[in-house]
């Protein structure tokens, strides 16, 4: 195992790494790294409006990574948060749209009718794999495709009468933030990043600091010391789909009440699912990682978007960026190992 | 001398340990050479070496009086030296001949010659009376049948010197009088043995000479002939054992368990308990002797819970527990070493200090309202450690890290810490060394002390006739014979577990 | 908040429209996720805007005229919020999908004029622009019923939406319009870059009979392609026909067989956005801006009409489309734009 | 449509769609049998891809009508040595398996969708000048009525059902198949046995890449034709599920991938019969997905993975 020393730092070598190669890559293919990186930090966090930008685009990454890291921890692929953050959206501004109610009760249902639809589409899974041993990752795969045309048709025939948008959700449903938009100049920040920080904190305390917690962990890492425990294998294999689903739900809540405010039909996937897996495991599925990670996540994904106009740099860099911090996370036992080499070189 | 084997100073050392500090073992042709130490002392790892697995620091290997260098098994199996691992190492979803083959197929164009595979199996089989089925799997077959293939897999890359890393730990006692035969015919063949084991009468009945270590360092090597088992663990342990576990007469009391009529279906949905009645008392340990797969496994899941009973009653202090589930059965009364601690009795991957509350962490004081208050778990954690002597850095440790002794011990703690009114113990001495042993037959006969009722199941009958107070014997899933340990003998023991008795009701003593 | 004290450069003051202050103008466009180079309405945009820039000496860039790609649904608004922020005096929006961010943006970036295709967007600051693509549907449809021999014509859509939906009211029109016995089948993939799925839908119309179809699914639309390809390859006399959407897809449709060129595209229905594109910015340089209406490309416009590529089209054919055209823009037909 | 026809259709769509999922899972199959998860399938589907849609632009006046085979053995090098990196990471860097997995795919589409955009100067390649065609295989087309319907597919459609074969009679007959086998399910074990746990590995991860590479390759070079961003779009993940669908047996995952197939193309022809008319579309278009979970649920019940799957081999260690 690692000190704690290297927790801390295989991370930050990694992304140093990771950059480096981006600049490599940039050199090769005849670009300026330096206008690059300076671009994706204007980008990102070059004032107020970019930061506000990409806070909003922090805040449901944190919750797909919490929901995959949840899976993870207690044992379980949870590749269907793609599918479940999409019923979340749609629940979210469903019951945002259908009721007339005051703020402090509307909004809090709809952010809460989100994480129900989305523990609801996990729950299928969870259930196959509790009762009938059937593999969640081809069930959650396939769930995701399921849930895309099912919301599309909500939108269309449903909630709306044959448009391609939803209307918005009235203000007493709707995380927007009239204060941080003025805040930041306009962007689209709204008040989910208090949800998903708050959801950090909820996933550490669920998952390590009570008992429930300590009975999914145990099941996620010995199903059958769990049983002769006397802990019910098959109700916590469920308890964590369900769980994992309630946190991508709210990462659809985020969308569908914060960022968009309405929901549309998707001709393909949001990606922000998919995404979720790869924050959850940079962040080494605790709370404080995945929120990190989401944050690197959500720097690189935003100052992408500027790139290619300041600097030519396409887009995709970004992505081979992350790839190889990801690659180097992954490989830390090889960090480790050249860490420890170092220090006695040095002695 | 001629030496077929000749391992000179050898050191080993892993992180932050010296596992093998200049031990000497010199094996002659055609004798069975004993490797005796406690667990951890580092026999596994000197055999490691000379298999290959490991390399020394230091040292030297010499192999027919040539210097050799053994960088992989491969070469250890160039060199006719072969291995039976403690943990067999056998994939379990193949053939016995495919696990005995794998590496050294042989081949017809690009495929593998099953056929001509079985054959060579089935013939050597038969020239070393090892009975397998080479076409069973190995996940389908008994641990002794499991050892065998294991066996023939050293034979059959033609191996001279076969090492056993402690074979008889997991067999049954007449498995155990199987394999004795089988080293004498290898012997015979003018192969040579090395042997580990903890069992001192095994070493004495069938060895030629013994090498002792202790704590990663040689300290002797004599000759069997003569010595006594005293004698050899006391050079073991460094110090004088007694072998005798000191028991008072059984005050049994009230009835704590009573089964009747019990019939119980295995995994594959085949009766494997019938119609079974049992009754263990406080203040009592009941052994239950028997072959393994006599239904003695389902016996225990359907009393703990784990399986459904197909029909019967299983009452705790007069209270019906065959329609609970294994938490309300556990905080009933029951505590259970399982078995296998690996699969059953820990998760691993656990800190050791959560391990000593898996059954009770949701109970207070470890949670409050749902909370784990983990600063009384790891207070209760500490109080054991101390307790039962678990040799563990600390409760932070995760379990994976600990040797299987005291992986046995921090799970016979925390089982004996509940202080349940009926403990079942299950093999809960297997792979330990003479010292470890002691400490946990003292911890059973203390629980029975004080009043409660002990189940233990073993394959060993040393264990079942020293620890018991009666002894069941189970055949078939049916209690055909209930014994007095003092009115019986290993050998109507051993007739009455393969059932021979059965018939004649009228000479089984009745306790 | 932003940018409030040069609030000049927009609100028509570069009225003026000779070359030197031309050049100060500024325009630039936000795609949707399908990217600009998606060689369908994305490109054909970006293709106006680079047209317009060449016109009128304009530099790629910040200062000139400039694209924003959108990875993201997430990303419309922060796109348009950039390219106001980079203080481009016109800013297109390309796409259905991003009307609620330009509607979002343009009452926020008010010192910006904004110009949404496809759409009806809300604001003083935001021209809409949409197409009559149900008229040059109609026109394929004339096609598509004079064309076929087995009375079987399909139409695939991608996502079913109001914006496909027109294509396939059109097309169902045309087609009625000039062979009543003729039957559609209109199906929708239900994505838009599935083109396995595209090639089995193509599979069962072809395999059951239809010998043209219509597509309106952007990469699904690359598996109907796919599968006339491969059927004229196999069968060279046999009648498959492809009709494209939005551009020109003469390029998708050609194959050789037996050593000779064919193409399997019959037609396609060409959606001239970077005309629309050109105009938009022309007339904002000028100051006149055509700020909350509602502006309409058909084929009067120039906005809407059928490929260029007409090589698989019979005179008759092309008498009959020119014919229908004049009645088109006679008013004489009323082409339904739902179905 | 009369009901021959209608079949003929089915199993043309199905045969088409499948292969390249059938040579994916295929790789996914060898690779998870020695004991290395890739859920990097769909990257090494669109490192596949664009190296034949690349090659097929460049070099297609060079080779002719060869070139789409040439471009398939180019795209199965390139995908074997991508699939390098992530043998690297979970083999010899010990990482996580599902973590350099991911890793993979971000990097393919990431670096395929950069190069193009460097190379091209647009997200998107060309047509490819010269893509597979539908072939009628002689004589067995001329079978009647059988013949029409099976013999009249893509070429590499048949090859995907032989090459799974192969590799069951690669895995399940041949010494390689059992040593590889050996090592995914008890590396030790195999140690001990004399096998090169470590090269094993390496083999089965570069194959699999070899095998993704081609079923990208033949994914674009039969249905797409070209290259973007949007080429690949979760037919990795659907070749992933194929995988455990089949229980981890070449085989098996060729079935999963028909029958995935089957049920997509069975939905799209469902559409068309009129008692189908008033179900609404979304669950038409889910009926593949939700057809794969009720076969699973309903009689494949449950399948254990090869047991080291996942699990670094470090040697020394128990
Ligand atoms: N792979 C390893 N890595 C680190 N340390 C090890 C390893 N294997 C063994 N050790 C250390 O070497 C010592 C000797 O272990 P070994 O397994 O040889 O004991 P043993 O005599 O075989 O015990 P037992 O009787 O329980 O089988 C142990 O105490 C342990 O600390
Ligand atoms: N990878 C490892 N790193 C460090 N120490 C190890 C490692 N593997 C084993 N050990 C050490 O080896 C010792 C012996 O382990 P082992 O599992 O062989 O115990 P054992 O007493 O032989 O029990 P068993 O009955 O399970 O064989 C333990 O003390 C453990 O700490
Ligand atoms: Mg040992
Ligand atoms: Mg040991």
């Amino acid at each position: 195992m690692f000190s704690r020393t290297q927790t801390i730092l295989i991370p930050v070598i990694s992304v140093v790494l990771g950059l480096l190669i981006g600049a490599v890559v940039m050199l090769v293919s005849g670009y300026n790294p330096i206008e690059g990186y300076s671009a994706l930090l204007r980008g990102s966090l070059g004032d107020s409006f970019y930061i506000g930008e990409t806070i909003r685009q922090i805040t449901p990454y944190i919750f797909a990574g919490l929901a995959v890291a949840f899976a993870f921890r207690t044992g379980l692929f949870n590749i269907g948060v793609e599918g479940q953050l999409l019923v979340g959206w749609i629940a979210s501004v469903w019951v945002g749209l259908a009721f007339d109610l005051p703020k402090i009760i509307h909004l809090p249902m709809a952010v809460l009718a989100g994480a129900i639809a989305g523990a609801l589409w996990a729950f299928i899974p969870g259930l196959l794999k509790a009762k009938l041993r059937v593999h969640e990752v081809i069930v959650t795969i396939m769930m995701n495709y399921i849930a895309l045309h099912l919301v599309n048709y909500l939108v269309r025939y449903v909630i709306s009468d044959q448009q391609n948008t939803t209307s918005r959700v009235p203000e007493s449903a709707s995380l927007k933030s009239p204060f941080f938009e003025a805040l930041t100049e306009f962007s689209t920040m709204h008040y989910g990043i208090f949800l998903a920080l708050a959801g950090a904190i909820i996933y550490y305390v669920i998952l390590e600091k009570t008992s429930t917690g300590f009975e999914l962990r145990s099941v996620g890492f010995n199903q059958n010391a769990s049983q002769y425990a006397g802990m019910n294998v098959n109700r916590n294999i469920i308890l964590s789909m369900v769980i994992s689903g309630a946190f991508a739900g709210l990462g659809g809540a985020m969308e569908g009440l914060g960022t968009f405010g309405y929901a549309f039909i998707h001709g393909a996937f949001s990606g922000v699912g998919f995404d979720g897996i790869a924050v959850a495991l940079l962040g080494g599925n605790v709370a404080i990682g995945v929120v990190l990670a989401a944050a690197l996540f959500g720097i690189l994904k935003q100052g992408a978007l500027i790139m290619p106009l300041q600097s030519g740099v396409p887009t995709e860099l970004v992505e081979i960026v992350i790839a190889i911090i990801i690659f180097f996370v992954a490989s830390s036992y090889i960090i480790a190992y050249l860490l420890q080499r170092f220090k006695k070189g040095a002695q | 001398m001629d030496y077929v084997i000749e391992m000179l100073n050898i050191r080993k050392e892993f992180p932050g340990i010296v596992a093998n500090d200049n031990i000497t073992l010199q094996l002659k042709k055609g004798e069975i050479h004993a490797l005796l130490g406690e667990n951890g002392a580092g026999k596994s790892t000197l055999m490691n070496v000379l298999f290959g697995l490991y390399q020394p620091e230091k040292g030297e290997i010499r192999v027919k009086g040539e210097k050799v260098n053994i960088t992989s098994p491969n070469i250890a199996n160039d060199l006719g030296i072969g291995m039976v691992h403690q943990h067999f190492m056998l994939v379990d979803t193949f053939t016995v001949t495919e696990n005995i083959v794998l590496g050294m197929e042989p081949k017809k164009g690009f495929t593998i010659d099953m056929k001509k595979a079985e054959r060579d199996v089935k013939e050597i089989s038969d020239r070393y009376g090892l009975r397998v089925d080479p076409k069973a799997k190995i996940a389908d077959i008994s641990v002794g049948m499991q050892q065998r293939a294991e066996i023939l897999k050293t034979l059959y890359r033609g191996a001279e010197i076969l090492i056993f890393d402690e074979p008889t730990a997991v067999l049954t006692p007449q498995e155990i009088k199987e394999l004795i035969q089988i080293f004498r015919t290898l012997i015979a063949e003018g192969k040579s043995i090395i042997l580990i084991t903890h069992k001192l009468k095994e070493i004495i009945e069938v060895c030629d000479r013994v090498t002792v270590i202790r704590k990663g360092v040689g300290i002797d090597t004599l000759d069997v002939e003569g010595a006594t088992p005293n004698q050899l663990a006391s050079l073991m342990v460094g110090r004088e054992v007694l072998f005798r576990t000191e028991k008072t007469e059984a005050e049994p009391k009230d009835v704590v368990l009573q089964i009747s009529k019990l019939n119980v279906n295995d995994a594959r949905g085949v009766r494997a308990v019938r119609d079974l009645d049992l009754t263990i008392r406080a203040g009592e340990i009941l052994g239950i002797a028997g072959v393994d797969g006599n239904g003695q496994t389902e016996l225990i899941e359907a009393i703990t819970g784990l399986t459904k009973i197909s029909s019967g009653s299983i009452k705790l202090s007069g209270k019906e527990l065959s329609s609970y589930k294994t938490r309300k059965i556990t905080e009933a009364g029951v505590g259970h070493i399982p078995q296998d601690r690996h699969k059953h009795g820990l998760v691993l991957d656990f800190p050791i200090g959560d391990n000593m509350v898996l059954q009770t962490y949701y109970q207070r004081p470890y949670s409050k309202l749902s909370m784990l208050n983990n600063k009384e778990i790891n207070k209760q954690a500490k109080k054991l450690i101390n307790e039962f002597d678990v040799r563990t850095p600390s409760e932070y440790t995760q379990a994976r890290a600990l040797s299987g002794g005291n992986q046995q011990k921090a799970i016979i703690g925390r089982e004996i810490d509940r202080d349940p009114d009926l403990l079942i113990a299950a093999q809960p001495t297997r792979g330990l060394d003479v010292g470890a042993i002691e400490f946990i037959h003292q911890r059973l006969i203390d629980q029975r002390d004080k009043g409660k009722a002990v189940l233990l199941l073993s394959f060993e009958l040393d264990e079942i006739l020293n620890v018991s107070d009666r002894i069941a014997v189970i055949y078939e899933g049916n209690i055909i014979a209930v014994v007095n340990p003092k009115e019986t003998t290993e050998q109507e023991l051993g007739l009455l577990m393969a059932g021979s008795k059965k018939k004649e009701e009228g000479d089984i003593k009745h306790v | 908040a932003c940018g409030s004290d040069d609030n000049e450069s927009s609100d028509g003051s570069s009225g003026g429209g000779d070359d030197a202050a031309s050049n100060d103008f500024t325009v630039s466009m936000v795609t949707d996720t399908g990217g600009v180079d998606d060689k369908s309405f994305n490109q054909s945009a970006w293709e106006g805007l680079q047209a317009f820039g060449e016109e009128y000496d304009l530099e790629e860039g910040t200062n000139g005229y400039n694209y924003f790609q959108s990875n993201n649904d997430a990303d419309y608004v922060t796109n348009f919020n950039t390219a106001a922020r980079s203080e481009f005096d016109l800013v297109f929006g390309i796409g259905f999908l991003l009307t609620e961010a330009i509607g979002q943006v343009a009452a926020q970036q008010t010192d910006t004029n904004f110009a949404i295709v496809d759409d009806v967007a809300e604001g003083d600051n935001v021209a809409s622009i949409t197409f009559k693509e149900h008229e040059g549907s109609f026109l394929v449809g004339v096609v598509a019923g004079l064309t076929t021999e087995s009375n079987k014509i399909g139409f695939i859509g991608g996502v079913e939406s109001d914006l496909i939906n027109k294509f396939a009211a059109g097309f169902q029109a045309g087609v009625e319009a000039v062979n009543p016995d003729a039957q559609i089948d209109i199906q929708f993939s239900g994505d838009f870059n599935n083109a396995s799925r595209g090639q089995q839908m193509a599979a069962a119309m072809y395999g059951s009979g239809t010998d043209v179809i219509y597509h309106a699914a952007g990469g699904t639309g690359n598996g109907v392609f796919t599968e006339a390809k491969n059927l004229k390859q196999q069968d060279p006399d046999r009648q498959v026909w492809v009709i494209g959407v939005d551009r020109d897809q003469a390029e998708e449709g050609a194959l050789t067989a037996n050593g000779e060129e064919y193409n399997v595209t019959l037609t396609s229905m060409v959606k001239r956005v970077d005309i629309a594109v050109q105009d938009i910015s022309k007339r904002a340089m000028d100051g006149d801006f055509p700020g909350g209406e509602v502006i309409e490309y058909g084929i009067e416009e120039g906005g809407i009409s059928i490929a260029e590529t007409q090589d698989n089209l019979t005179q008759e054919i092309l008498d009959e489309v020119e014919n229908y055209k004049q009645q088109i823009l006679d008013g004489e037909i009323e082409v339904p734009s739902t179905r | 449509m009369d009901i021959l026809t209608a079949i003929e259709i089915l199993v043309k769509s199905m045969l088409f769609a499948s292969a390249p999922l059938i040579f994916t899972a295929l790789g996914g199959v060898i690779s998870e049998r020695s004991g290395v998860v890739n859920i990097g399938l769909e990257g090494l589907m669109v490192i596949g891809a664009f190296s034949a849609v690349v090659f097929n632009i460049t070099f297609a006046s060079a080779f002719g009508a060869a070139t789409p085979w040439v471009a398939l053995l180019i795209a199965m090098g390139i995908g074997g040595l991508f699939s390098l990196i992530h043998a690297v990471a979970s083999i010899t860097f010990r990482a996580d398996h599902v973590v350099s997995g991911v890793a993979i795919n971000f990097l393919a589409l990431g670096l395929g969708v950069y190069l193009v955009k460097a190379w091209y100067g647009a997200g998107q390649t060309a047509k490819i000048p010269e893509p597979l065609y539908y072939q009628r295989i002689p004589l067995l087309y001329d079978i009647p009525v059988i013949g029409p319907i099976l013999f009249n597919n893509y070429v590499t459609s048949y090859l995907a059902i032989f090459v799974a074969v192969l590799v069951w009679f690669l895995l399940f007959k041949t010494p390689f198949g059992l040593r590889l086998r050996s090592v995914g399910e008890h590396p030790l074990a195999a140690d001990t046995m004399g096998i090169n746990v470590y090269k094993m590995r390496y083999i089965a991860v570069v194959l699999s890449g070899v095998m993704g590479g081609l079923g990208g390759g033949v994914y674009a070079q039969t249905i797409t034709q070209d290259f973007s961003a949007s080429t690949i779009t979760g037919q990795g993940f659907i070749a992933l599920a194929a995988v455990i669908f089949g229980k981890w047996h070449p085989l098996g995952a060729m079935g999963a991938a028909l029958f995935f197939g089957l049920a997509q193309s069975l939905a799209i022809i469902g559409s068309s019969f009129p008692f189908l008319a008033d179900v609404p579309n979304w669950i038409l278009l889910s009926a593949p997905y939700i057809l794969t979970i009720l076969a699973l649920a309903g009689f494949i019940g449950r399948a254990d993975a090869p047991k080291a799957v996942g699990t670094p081999y470090i040697k020394g260690k128990r």
